[in-house]
């Protein structure tokens, strides 16, 4: 069923064939580890670090090979140190060096915030231009089998807050590479942000390099009834969603911003002008968080046209428990993206909530991690 | 003293084992970091502790969550998700927690809880009370700034405060030596101020030794603390999970197995009459098999759980002898 | 010309009043210390500390007096070391202390991201309810004379999208004594929000302790055109803004979310449906900011219903920069607020900015500091 | 030799001495931090410095900038706010830098170059150049997780830093000895396991023998870095702005005292011919003046300026060659 997802996201596909080049079908994980190894390969001047990038268990084995390939001076696990972690990578990159810094939780980046938003952040500004910091963050949020409070945090609405990042969520294998090359080539800090679940996607993947640069959203499934924004694993989620509605007869436009910072929101407005409905799915919590920035700037957009009715949903307002019941009530999933939708459409509730369906299934993360 | 030493020492060892072998089955419902050969620091040092002694701990909290006396019942089915369990299912296993017990927390981000034991060392020395807290940790985690900046301040405010690193040379599948470009921790930890120890050997009853002296030397008001161990272990397991892990190719057998021929249960058993060492595994093993069949029999949580407890619930502001 | 935008807060002053007891005029600055020197004399639990608390300066005088009445064991500068204190806070609140945590610079609440992110908002959750955090960590926005990249950001919308933290920001004398001693009463982290501007402030303040308590914004000056929010500093721009309008003939009414979490939307929307056009002010980035928040939940509450207009203002997407005239472009002002509002009234672009006017000036905070 | 120290030492008294002279009118546009008696620290390094070498510093960066060659114009422009300064008014005075002669940056967020001058260290070292950094920082700074974090990975990479420890006994008003559990902060250097020396007397000319020794081994391949200087220094102004501040009550004139009849500037200018120092004298007044005009005649940024520079204009990604 993963392939039906991928299959759906049609632009996608098309993409990977435009880009020509042979293509084929990859994990996640391996186009990360793919864009890696060809940025690499081209400029002597990236270099990637962070804990346990050089272990026997790779980053999930997005790093696997580079240490062999590259050598330790340019692959090297790092301390148990990441705020100092990321002010070398700062400081390596206003030298002339590309460094990817990669953390294996997103919840740790809290200890690289000072760094992040008062230097990294700031130095090209600051400095009036005289020095850039050409630096790629990956980090990554997890999920499932009692991830829990510190191990579960999506917090990429941070770094959007902030002037001087970009911000990019990929989800598919394809996003995943032509996104992490850009991001490479960038001159300023990108916060490059995963996901484990979608670690193990599989997608259509051009081999040769490409790029998916910000200023373009994609619609991974087209539909006139209502708009549905799925950010980093929601995405998923709304693809299958959308499946479900299908059963209502409602047809849902499927959003994949890709990158969150700068936002395309022109394809997600002209997408609302025409369904008159929007519903945001993040993979965080709601409050300040991409889905109020993304509802605000679409009512600034659209304020005096017909009224476009709007829905924001993403992690319960609370901590992430552990125990599967509780986690699963924490976590929008499709069945009930597809009912409030249902509702949002139809302009009451319905009380409609789908039956699960096994083709359409989440694959489930499994520990020991 | 033996005799308590073995019952903490072999039940921490039981309840792992199987919590282990319970993995395979759905039952765990969150990550699980073994103590397994690492149970001796836990133990030495909790013996030279009272109940209103504190303890804060990592996500690799078994060992010490027991050996200070927390529930076993509240633990397992914590592991299980359970309603029953010490955090309502909410927390899971890296959040190991009983406050009666003075076990005040652990924390799966590394390095957090050293401070917050710092902390809480400062409001029982403010509130002139005799306890000590005893903070555990990895040789990892002396690599976190938090880890200097609270040795730092503890030595400032000469708190009651032990700080207990437990050193098993890795940090998930990094040896120390690619980590730490000295790989003295205590060396580093006496340069604050504060009397540093090292012990080398995974030794219980050593390390009981050292610690009990620290200990009275603050109660009695005869030396201010802190006070740092620097205690050698070893993990026998992988870094998360019921296995071994030879196969990942970053240690050896060989490399472990000085540590287990040094097994400090076996040790220890050795220094028991067979009757009584035969009474205590019985007793044990009874607790143990209670204890998961509890954690079997138990509910989950009711999903009305997933919106209480965000914020705690308004009470008086404690007057000093309520907090004390 | 405070005197005038003081006496404006019509409900502030009748709220002293209803207070019943004595009420003097004190500046913030007083208002803070005394909120903090009748909480330490109530409840020996409660302590102070960070950099500098107990030097010379004490904080712009907010802790003045309080190390000679209450000892360096209550009241204790710290070394430089955000994170371990901000974790040291934590601990001594979860051993039943009610720590002040004061930081100079909000800027510098990044080095202790790890510890009230990951720590103080979750503990109570993810320890199933075993413990409390009854922490308040003060901390000051700065703004002009050169503070700056490092010295001036606004960034209160990240606690805000924490759930486990509490988050006010007092914009008048009265509010920031009632609201500090709510703080330190609450069993829970509270991020309490200073400008150093506002310190300047005066305003009736009554002698006895008194709390207000989240759940209530406050109609600051009264109208019917445009609905005017103002967060922390920018509450004064607004209120001079109100005054402005008058000259074209639109009265805004002023409103004041005082605290931010929880947030008292029913306020905001309900002047929203009167005046049918809303204009939120942050004193912060607006991207995923607290203006993105309120816009968000006002339009969800008010959709179906008769269009609002709606606009945000908040500090230009950019790192602040220190020259004088760069820096006052980076920020909202009376002037512009105006100008917008006026033009948001009307639907369209008037093109009129009013003539500055004395009366209304700004107290310029002047170095060195 | 003396000549050259003479000359940088006497040029950033006169420099700082100007803009204290400016305070008051309200040409300054941003806060300003002063190194007056602390200037010998500056000197003794970049004198042992290449133009190539890169240094890291602080708010109180003055002296560090024009010692290692700053940009003096650009300096004061920028304090000026005028679109003709270092950062295009944008940074202010704490954020001076000037790439073209190696001062790479200054921060006003107390420790955060530290990190970075290390991982600039890391990136020349990874280039095969014979440069080397100097992160300058002060006592206080010292007391941050950055500073520790960063000590252990340039000690575990063996990195071409030179650690530059500004110590002059005080945090804004509070004195060391009320932060610092014990007050060594070389011997906290020491333990990370790198070569660590105090020393005591602000002595430009001792700390420069110290500094060229190291900077020597370091390029001759015959020692590896970092090491590591903590420079007792005094400032002899208040903490930010341009006054003395004794009346502030932390400490007094007498504890100052030995420190201005210690004045380097004075020292120096002693080892030199009254005329050789009368013509240094000269030309340093010369091109102050001519600075503090520039700035004034220049213009500020047009408002356009507000939004350039927040992201850096894409440029191909250096290759190696590029890079070095
Ligand atoms: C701040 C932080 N960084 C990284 C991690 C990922 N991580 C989990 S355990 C671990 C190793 C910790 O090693 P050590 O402190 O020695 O404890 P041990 O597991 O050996 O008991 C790491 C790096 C984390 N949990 N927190
Ligand atoms: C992270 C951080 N915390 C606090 C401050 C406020 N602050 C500015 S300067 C200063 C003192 C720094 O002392 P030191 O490092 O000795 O440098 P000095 O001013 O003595 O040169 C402090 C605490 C800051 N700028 N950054
Ligand atoms: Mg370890
Ligand atoms: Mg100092």
């Amino acid at each position: 069923m993963q392939e039906t997802i991928c299959l759906d996201r049609q632009s996608s596909a098309t993409h990977a064939a435009t880009a020509g080049a042979a293509t084929r079908t990859l994990s996640y994980v391996d186009a990360v580890r793919e864009a890696t190894d060809q940025e690499m390969q081209r400029d002597p001047a990236v270099v990637i670090f962070g804990l346990d990038v050089d272990d026997p268990k790779c980053i999930q084995g997005t790093t696997k090979g580079l240490l062999e390939k590259y050598g330790p001076e340019r692959v090297f696990g790092t301390p148990l140190s990441e705020d100092s972690m990321t002010g070398v990578a700062i400081g390596a990159a206003m030298a002339g060096l590309r460094p990817i810094h990669v953390h294996i939780r997103m919840d740790f980046l809290m200890l690289s915030m000072n760094q992040l938003v008062n230097v990294a952040a700031k130095s090209s500004y600051m400095y009036g231009g005289r020095v850039k910091v050409p630096l790629v963050v990956r980090s990554m949020i997890g999920k499932s089998w009692g991830q829990g409070a510190q191990h579960s945090q999506g917090l990429h609405s941070f770094f959007m807050h902030i002037p001087g990042l970009k911000v990019v969520a990929p989800t598919t294998p394809y996003d995943a590479k032509g996104c992490l090359i850009e991001a490479i080539r960038d001159d300023n800090p990108v916060m490059y942000v995963e996901h484990r679940i979608l670690h193990f996607q599989k997608g259509p993947v051009p081999t040769a390099p490409y790029t998916v640069a910000p200023g373009k959203a994609r619609i991974t499934a087209p539909g006139k009834d209502v708009t549905l924004v799925g950010i980093s694993y929601m995405q998923l989620e709304c693809l299958r969603a959308h499946h479900y509605l299908k059963e209502r007869g409602v047809t849902a436009e499927v959003i994949d911003p890709i990158w969150l910072a700068p936002l395309d929101i022109d394809t997600i407005v002209e997408s609302a002008r025409k369904t008159g409905h929007l519903c945001v799915v993040d993979n965080g919590w709601t409050t300040c968080g991409a889905s109020a920035e993304i509802v605000a700037q679409v009512i600034e957009r659209l304020q005096g046209t017909p009224n476009v009715r709007i829905q924001r949903l993403g992690f319960a307002p609370v901590t992430c428990p552990t125990t599967p019941g509780l986690e699963s009530a924490f976590y929008p999933d499709a069945r009930r993206i597809a009912a409030s939708c249902y509702d949002l459409v139809q302009g009451r509730k319905m009380g409609w909530v789908p039956d699960e369906r096994d083709d359409l299934k989440a694959i489930e993360f499994k520990g020991p991690f | 003293m033996h005799e308590q030493f073995y019952h903490s020492l072999y039940r921490i060892r039981r309840v792992e084992e199987e919590l282990a072998r319970n993995y395979p089955t759905d039952k765990i419902k969150s990550p699980v970091h073994l103590s397994i050969g690492q149970e001796a620091v836990s133990v030495a040092v909790c013996q030279a502790l009272r109940p209103e002694d504190v303890v804060f701990g990592t996500y690799r909290g078994h060992a010490m969550y027991l050996a200070k006396g927390g529930n076993l019942k509240a633990m397992v089915a914590e592991m299980y998700g359970k309603a029953t369990g010490c955090t309502k299912g909410k927390g899971g296993s890296m959040h190991l927690i009983d406050t009666d017990a003075g076990v005040m927390g652990t924390s799966a981000v590394v390095g957090t809880t050293i401070a917050n034991a710092v902390g809480c060392a400062y409001a029982m020395k403010l509130r002139g009370s005799q306890g000590v807290v005893a903070s555990f940790f990895g040789d990892g985690a002396s690599e976190e700034g938090v880890f200097y900046e609270s040795l730092n301040f503890a030595v400032l405010k000469k708190l009651p405060v032990l700080f207990v690193c437990e050193n098993n040379g890795y940090a998930i599948h990094t040896h120390q030596t690619l980590r730490q470009g000295v790989a003295k921790i205590h060396e580093r930890a006496k340069s604050f101020g504060m009397s540093a120890e090292l012990i080398e050997d995974n030794d219980c009853l050593a390390l009981h030794e050292h610690v009990t002296t620290a200990v009275k030397a603050l109660r009695g008001g005869k030396a201010t603390g802190p006070f740092f161990f620097e205690c050698r272990t070893s993990r026998w397991r992988e870094h998360v999970g019921p296995n071994e892990d030879f196969h990942l190719g970053y240690r050896s057998k060989q490399d472990l197995q000085p540590w287990v021929d040094n097994d400090q249960v076996v040790r220890i058993a050795k220094l028991l009459p067979p009757a009584k060492r035969a009474q205590i595994e019985a007793a044990v093993e009874a607790e143990v098999q209670e204890a998961f069949a509890f954690a079997d029999a138990s509910p989950f949580p009711p999903e009305s759980e997933l919106y209480t407890d965000v914020f705690h619930h308004q009470v008086p502001a404690p007057l000093l002898k309520k907090v004390a």
